[in-house]
C-alpha cells in the first residue's frame, strides 16, 4: 500500500477499518451495560469506565497516531492529564470532609 | 496608632503571635543578607575604567547551599504551623465541653442565634440577636457559621479567627476568649456593596454577667 | 521531503500597505507594539481607578478632586459611593491583572522577544498572532464597556466569587457581570491562540545552534509562561462560561439552593489564578535576568538551576492554588498539605534571588536605567516573596487573610516585581522596537522616585493589614479597631498620588522619545542576544538568510572576546564551527 | 487553526536540534489540543464534582435522555473517525480522487475527496442529531436550569422523585447543556472547517503525499472531539 518513494510513513499502517469494529462493539456493549442489569451499580460503573477508557485509547493511540509518535510530542497530550486528575480528586477530597 | 497585630484577646494569639514573630525574624533576616548583599555589590563592583568582570558560571557548591538553607527552614516551618493548624481550624479540635452559638451571615448583618437556658442550639427555647455576640470570656466558644445569601467572612481580629461562612454549607470555628471587654466583628470577604458596614460585636463577659445577660434576654428584655 | 535550501525571505517583503502594514500586520514585532500601546492604557486607566481607591480609603466621607464629573450613580456630591467603590477595586484588580500586566508581559516581550532572541523571522503562524491581538484588544473593549452600562461595572471583585457574582440581585450590577464572563472568555481564547504560538515557534523555529541551554532566560520563561497560560486560561474560561451560564441561562453551577457549589468557582478559579500568578512573575523573572547579566558583564550564575528553577515553580504553580482558600472552610488536612507545597515554592524563589546576587558579585556594574530598574526589581521581589511565607504558614494566614497584608503582599510582586522588571525592558528594547534611545536622565529620576514612592505606598499595607483592616472595605474608621490607623492609611493615599504622578515622567519620556529620543546605535547596550545583530529598528522578517547561533547568551567578559567585555551570540570567532541544521520536519507525517 | 500551507519562504529555519520532530502546524495542534483538554477538564471535572456533591440522587439517565438515539449519533461519530483517518491514509497514499475502479474488486476505491465527504457528512449528521435531541428534550421540559414548571417531565419526576431525580434536576440540566452544549459546538467548528478544506484545498486537488498538513492536522482535531466524545457519552448517558 505505501508509497516506497514516501519516507514519512515509516510505520506500518494499522488496519482502521477493524478498530473501528473495536469501537463499535464496545460502544454496543456499553449501551447494553447502562440497561438494568443483575450486576452491581459499582461493578457496571467500572465496566464503563473501562470500556470508555480502552476506546479513548484506541482512538488516541491509532486514530490520532500517538503510537507511532514520539516521546515528546506524546507529552504534549500526556502532561495535561495529570493536572486534570489532581484538579477533580482535590476537590472532591475537599467534599468528602 | 499600632505597628504590630492587635492586642491578644484569645488563646489562639499567642501561638499565631510567636509565629509570627518567628517568621517575622526568619525573613527579616533573610532580606538583610539579600538588601545588605545588593548595596555592597552595588557599591564594590561598579563600573570603573580598565576594570572587567570576573568571568565565572557559578558555584555548585554555592547554589546547594543556598538551596538547602531555605528548604529545610520551609520544611520546619511547614512543621511547626502545622500542629497549631490542626488545633485552630480541625473539627476534632473543637473541644467538646464548647458552648456552641450559631451565627448567621446575610447582607450585611450577623445574626447570632443563642442556645437559651438548656445550653443546646436547635430547641426551642433558642434566640436570636442581630450583629451581638456575647460570650464568656476562657470557655471555648464553637460558632457554627452559616450563610444566607454570598459568601462572607468571620472575623475578630484580636481573637486571631477568621472563617469563611458559605452559602450551603455548615462551617464551625473555635476560640476561647483571654480577656473581658467589647470587640469588633468584620466581615472579611467581599460579600456586596455593604460589605464595609456589616459590623458586629463580641461582648466577652464572666460568667455571672452572661448569666444575668441571658437571663435578660430570655425574659424578653431588649439589648 | 526532506531539507529545503533556506530561501531568501526577502522574497515576500512587497511593500504593504499601511493597514497591512501596522494594523492588521503579522509581524510579531509591530504586533508586540500594538500590544505595549494598549496595555500602557490600560495601565493608565488601571492606575486612575487606583487613585480614586486610595482616595476614598485616605480620606472617606470627602468629595474626590473633579468627582463632579462622574454621574450621580457613582459619586454624591462628588463623594464616592459604596457602589461605585467596590467597581473601583473589582476593575482596578481585573484591569492590571488580565490587561496591563499579563499583556505587558506576555502580549509584548512573548511576540517581540521569542523570534528576535531565538533567531527566527516570525512566530509559527503569524495570522493566529494577529488574531490573538484583536482579541485581546475585543475583551478588553468589552470590559471597558461595563463603566458605561446601566448598573456599572462588576461589583464581585477580580476573583469573582460566586454567588456574589452570579445573582444579579445580590451584587446589583446586572449586564456588566455578565460583560466580565464573556471578556474573559475572549481573553482566553486570545491568550491560548498566542500560547500555542509560542510554544511552537519556541520548540519548532530555533536557529540553528540555538540549543535549549543556549536560549536566553527570558525565552527560557516566556516558554514555560506559555506552558503555564495554554494549561491554565482554559480552566478559567470553563470556569467564566458556566458563571454566564448561571447569569444568563437559569444553570445552578454556584448555586447553593440547587446543590451547586460556590466552593467549586474557588477551586476552578484558584486553579487558574496561581499559575497565572506565574505567568505575571516568570516573564520578569527571565526578563530581569538577561538585563542584570548584560549590567554586571557578568555571565549568569548558574544557568541550569536558573531553567530548573523556572521549571520548578511552573510546576509547584499548580499544586498550591488551595493557598487562596485556606479560611473557605476547606478540609484542614488539604490545607496542610498546601501549606507545604507553598512554602517549598519559597525554595526556587530564593535560588533565583540569590543567583542574581551571585551574578552581581564580582561584577563591573553598569547602572544604565535598565539595570537599576533590575535592581529595584530584585530587592523589592525579594520583599513580595518573603511576605508570601507569613501567609503561607496557615496558622499566621488566619488574621492576614483577606486583609491590606494580602494587598501589601500582591503589590509587592506585581508592583514592584513584574512592573519594576517592565520599567527596566521598556526602555532595554525600546532601541530595537523604535530605533531610538528613552531619555537616561528622566528615566534615572523615574527610577528613583519611583522606587521610594512605591515603598512609602505599599510598606505601611503591611501594617495597616496585621491591624487587621480588611480588603475592599469602602469606609474603615466605622471600624473602632481602625481608627488609629487613618493617619496611615492617609500617608499612604498622599505617596500613592505622588506614585502616580511620577508615572507621567515616564509616559512621557516614552512618547517624547518616539519622536525625539537619541537615535541608538545598532548594539547600544553591548549586549550578546540574537536581536542586536539586526538594525534598529528591526526590519521586517528580522534576518535576510537565517542566522547561526554559535554560543550561550551570557558571554560577558569572557576571555575568548578579547579587549571587548562581551562575546555576542551570533559572533563567530575563527574556532567556531558552523552548526550543523537538523532536517527538516516532512511535510506529511 | 492555521491550516493553509506555508510558503517555501514562510517555512521555519531548521533548528539546531530538532524540535518536536514534527512541523509547526502538528505540534500546534497537539498544543492546541492539550489546552482543549484542560477546557473540557473544567467542566467535565466540574460535572464530576457536582454530581458527587449530590450523592447517589441523581436522575437514572435513560429515564430523560433518549439513550439508543445517542448511542446511534456516538456510531456516526466513530464512522466519521474513521472516515477520517482513511481520508488522511488516501492522500499519504496520494490517492486524491473521490471513487476508482479497482480490478478484480466489487467496491470502488475511496481517495481522499471520498471520504473527507463522508467525514463531513457524518459530523453534519452528529450536530443535526443533536439538535434535534435538544429540540426533544425541552419539549418534554428539559432545560438548562431544570425541569419546567407543567411540563411532561416535572409530572413524571413529581410520581416518580427517584428516578427522574427531582431533587437535582437544575443540576442535571445545567451540566448536561453545558457539557453536551460545548461539545457540539466543538464538531460544529470542526465540521465548518472541514467544509472550508474542501472547497479551497481538497477539490482543487492542492493536497499531495509530499503535503497534506492540513487534512492530518484537522484529523486531529476531529479525533480529539470524537474521543471527548467517548468520555462523555460514557459518564453522562450511560452512568
Amino acid at each position: 500500500m505505501t508509497n516506497p518513494s514516501q519516507p514519512t510513513t515509516a510505520h506500518v499502517r494499522p488496519n482502521y477499518m477493524l478498530i473501528w469494529l473495536y469501537l463499535f462493539v464496545m460502544t454496543i456493549a456499553e449501551v447494553l451495560l447502562a440497561f438494568e442489569l443483575p450486576v452491581s451499580q459499582n461493578l457496571k460503573l467500572i465496566l464503563l469506565l473501562i470500556l470508555a477508557i480502552w476506546k479513548a485509547m484506541l482512538v488516541a493511540l491509532f486514530f490520532m497516531h500517538l503510537k507511532f509518535e514520539r516521546w515528546r510530542l506524546r507529552l504534549i497530550f500526556i502532561v495535561p492529564l495529570p493536572l486534570a486528575v489532581i484538579l477533580v480528586t482535590t476537590v472532591i477530597m475537599e467534599k468528602v470532609f | 496608632m499600632r505597628w504590630w497585630l492587635p492586642d491578644a484577646g484569645s488563646t489562639f494569639a499567642g501561638p499565631i503571635d510567636a509565629l509570627f514573630l518567628a517568621i517575622l525574624i526568619i525573613t527579616g533576616i533573610a532580606l538583610v543578607v539579600v538588601e545588605v548583599g545588593l548595596v555592597t555589590f552595588v557599591i564594590k563592583y561598579r563600573a570603573r575604567p580598565g576594570r572587567k568582570a570576573f568571568y565565572t558560571h557559578g558555584s555548585t557548591r554555592a547554589e546547594v547551599i543556598w538551596t538547602a538553607i531555605p528548604a529545610v527552614t520551609m520544611v520546619a516551618l511547614g512543621l511547626i504551623s502545622n500542629h497549631y493548624w490542626v488545633l485552630m481550624k480541625d473539627k476534632k479540635s473543637i473541644p467538646p465541653n464548647a458552648y456552641h452559638v450559631g451565627v448567621h451571615a446575610k447582607q450585611f448583618e450577623w445574626q447570632v442565634t443563642y442556645p437559651g437556658a438548656d445550653g443546646k442550639l436547635g430547641t426551642g427555647d433558642d434566640f436570636t440577636v442581630r450583629n451581638q455576640l456575647h460570650v464568656t470570656v476562657n470557655e471555648p466558644i464553637a460558632v457554627e457559621l452559616s450563610a444566607e445569601d454570598v459568601i462572607h467572612s468571620f472575623f475578630v481580629p484580636e481573637f486571631r479567627v477568621k472563617q469563611d461562612a458559605v452559602p450551603g454549607m455548615h462551617i464551625t470555628a473555635w476560640f476561647q476568649a483571654t480577656k473581658t471587654g467589647e470587640f469588633e466583628i468584620g466581615c472579611a470577604e467581599l460579600c456586596g456593596m455593604g460589605h464595609y458596614k456589616m459590623r458586629g460585636r463580641v461582648f466577652v463577659h464572666t460568667p455571672d454577667e452572661y448569666k444575668a445577660w441571658m437571663a435578660q434576654q430570655a425574659a424578653g428584655g431588649t439589648e | 521531503m526532506t531539507a529545503v535550501a533556506h530561501t531568501s525571505t526577502k522574497a515576500h517583503h512587497a511593500p504593504m500597505s499601511f493597514w497591512r502594514k501596522y494594523i492588521f500586520s503579522t509581524d510579531h514585532k509591530i504586533i508586540g507594539i500594538q500590544f505595549l500601546f494598549v496595555s500602557l492604557f490600560f495601565l493608565l486607566v488601571g492606575g486612575l481607578l487606583a487613585m480614586q481607591i486610595r482616595w476614598q480609603l485616605g480620606f472617606p466621607g470627602k468629595p474626590l478632586p473633579g468627582g463632579g464629573i462622574l454621574p450621580e450613580s457613582m459619586v454624591s456630591g462628588g463623594v464616592i459611593l459604596p457602589e461605585y467603590y467596590i467597581q473601583l477595586v473589582t476593575m482596578h484588580g481585573t484591569f492590571m491583572v488580565f490587561f496591563a500586566i499579563m499583556p505587558l508581559l506576555v502580549g509584548v516581550y512573548a511576540n517581540f522577544l521569542i523570534p528576535l532572541k531565538i533567531g527566527t523571522h516570525d512566530m509559527a503562524f503569524p495570522r493566529i498572532n494577529m488574531w490573538s491581538f484583536w482579541l485581546a484588544l475585543l475583551a478588553g473593549l468589552i470590559m471597558l464597556a461595563g463603566f458605561f452600562v446601566p448598573d456599572g461595572a462588576p461589583r464581585a471583585g477580580w476573583t469573582m466569587y460566586a454567588p456574589l457574582s452570579a445573582r444579579p440581585d445580590l451584587s446589583g450590577a446586572t449586564i456588566s457581570q455578565k460583560l466580565w464572563s464573556i471578556s474573559i472568555v475572549v481573553l482566553g481564547l486570545s491568550s491560548v491562540m498566542g500560547s500555542v504560538n509560542y510554544i511552537t515557534t519556541i520548540i519548532n523555529h530555533r536557529a540553528p545552534g540555538m540549543t535549549w541551554f543556549r536560549m536566553p532566560l527570558s525565552v527560557w520563561a516566556l516558554f514555560i509562561t506559555a506552558i503555564l497560560a495554554v494549561l491554565a486560561l482554559p480552566v478559567l474560561q470553563g470556569a467564566a462560561i458556566m458563571l454566564l451560564f448561571d447569569q444568563t441561562l437559569g444553570t445552578h453551577f454556584f448555586d447553593p439552593g440547587a446543590g451547586g457549589q460556590p466552593l467549586l468557582w474557588q477551586h476552578l478559579f484558584w486553579f487558574f489564578g496561581h499559575p497565572e500568578v506565574y505567568i505575571l512573575i516568570l516573564p520578569a523573572m527571565g526578563m530581569a535576568s538577561d538585563i542584570i547579566a548584560n549590567g554586571s558583564r557578568k555571565p549568569i550564575f548558574g544557568y541550569h538551576s536558573m531553567v530548573f528553577a523556572i521549571i520548578g515553580i511552573a510546576f509547584l504553580g499548580w499544586l498550591v492554588w488551595g493557598h487562596h482558600m485556606f479560611m473557605s472552610g476547606m478540609n484542614p488536612t488539604l490545607g496542610s498539605t498546601f501549606m507545604v507545597s507553598t512554602l517549598l515554592i519559597a525554595v526556587p524563589s530564593a535560588i533565583k534571588v540569590f543567583n542574581w546576587l551571585g551574578t552581581m558579585w564580582r561584577g563591573n556594574l553598569r547602572f544604565h536605567v535598565p539595570m537599576l530598574n533590575a535592581i529595584g526589581f530584585v530587592s523589592m521581589f525579594t520583599i513580595g516573596g518573603l511576605s508570601g511565607i507569613f501567609m503561607a504558614a496557615t496558622p499566621v494566614d488566619i488574621p492576614l487573610h483577606d486583609t491590606q497584608f494580602i494587598v501589601a503582599h500582591l503589590h509587592y510582586v506585581l508592583f514592584g516585581g513584574s512592573l519594576f522588571a517592565l520599567f527596566a525592558a521598556i526602555p532595554y528594547w525600546y532601541p530595537k522596537m523604535f530605533g531610538r534611545m528613552m531619555s537616561e536622565r528622566i528615566g534615572k529620576v523615574h527610577f528613583y522616585l519611583t522606587f521610594v514612592f512605591y515603598n512609602m505606598t505599599f510598606f505601611p499595607m503591611h501594617i495597616i493589614g496585621m491591624g487587621g483592616q480588611m480588603r475592599r472595605i469602602y469606609d474603615p474608621t466605622i471600624y473602632d479597631f481602625l481608627k488609629p490607623q487613618q493617619p496611615l492609611n492617609r500617608f499612604i493615599s498622599y505617596s500613592a498620588f505622588a506614585l502616580f504622578a511620577v508615572q507621567f515622567l515616564f509616559l512621557f519620556n516614552f512618547l517624547w522619545s518616539l519622536k525625539r529620543g537619541k537615535k541608538a546605535p545598532q548594539n547600544p547596550w553591548e549586549d550578546n542576544g540574537m536581536e542586536w545583530s539586526l538594525p534598529n529598528p528591526a526590519p521586517h522578517g528580522n534576518w535576510d538568510k537565517t542566522p547561526n547561533v554559535y554560543r550561550g547568551p551570557y558571554e560577558f567578559s569572557a576571555p575568548e572576546a578579547g579587549d571587548k567585555d562581551y562575546l555576542p551570540q551570533y559572533v563567530k570567532l575563527p574556532t567556531d564551527r558552523d552548526p550543523v541544521p537538523a532536517p527538516l520536519p516532512a511535510g506529511g507525517h | 487553526m492555521q491550516t493553509t500551507t506555508m510558503t517555501d519562504a514562510m517555512r521555519p529555519p531548521v533548528p539546531a536540534e530538532p524540535g518536536a520532530g514534527v512541523y509547526s502546524n502538528k505540534l500546534g495542534m497537539w498544543v492546541f489540543l492539550a489546552s482543549d483538554v484542560m477546557f473540557f477538564t473544567a467542566l467535565i471535572g466540574s460535572y464530576i464534582v457536582l454530581r458527587f456533591g449530590m450523592g447517589s440522587s441523581w436522575a437514572r439517565p435513560a429515564a430523560v435522555l433518549n439513550v439508543p438515539l445517542t448511542g446511534l449519533n456516538t456510531f456516526l461519530l466513530i464512522c466519521s473517525s474513521v472516515s477520517m483517518v482513511k481520508a488522511y491514509a488516501a492522500i499519504a497514499d496520494g490517492k486524491k480522487y473521490f471513487l476508482r475502479k479497482v480490478p478484480g474488486k466489487t467496491l470502488q476505491d475511496g481517495g481522499l475527496k471520498f471520504w473527507l465527504l463522508i467525514t463531513i457528512i457524518c459530523g453534519a449528521g452528529f450536530v443535526g442529531v443533536q439538535v434535534f435531541e435538544y429540540i426533544k428534550l425541552v419539549g418534554h421540559g428539559f432545560t438548562p436550569s431544570g425541569y419546567r414548571e407543567g411540563s411532561l417531565l416535572a409530572e413524571h419526576a413529581l410520581a416518580d422523585p427517584v428516578k427522574y431525580g427531582a431533587g437535582v434536576a437544575g443540576m442535571y440540566g445545567s451540566t448536561f447543556f453545558t457539557m453536551t452544549g460545548f461539545h457540539g459546538f466543538h464538531v460544529t467548528c470542526g465540521v465548518i472547517s472541514m467544509l472550508y478544506l474542501y472547497f479551497t484545498k481538497v477539490l482543487p486537488e492542492k493536497y499531495s503525499p509530499q503535503d497534506y498538513r492540513g487534512i492530518e492536522v484537522i484529523g486531529l482535531y476531529w479525533h480529539f472531539v470524537d474521543l471527548v466524545w467517548i468520555i462523555l457519552f460514557t459518564i453522562v448517558y450511560l452512568i
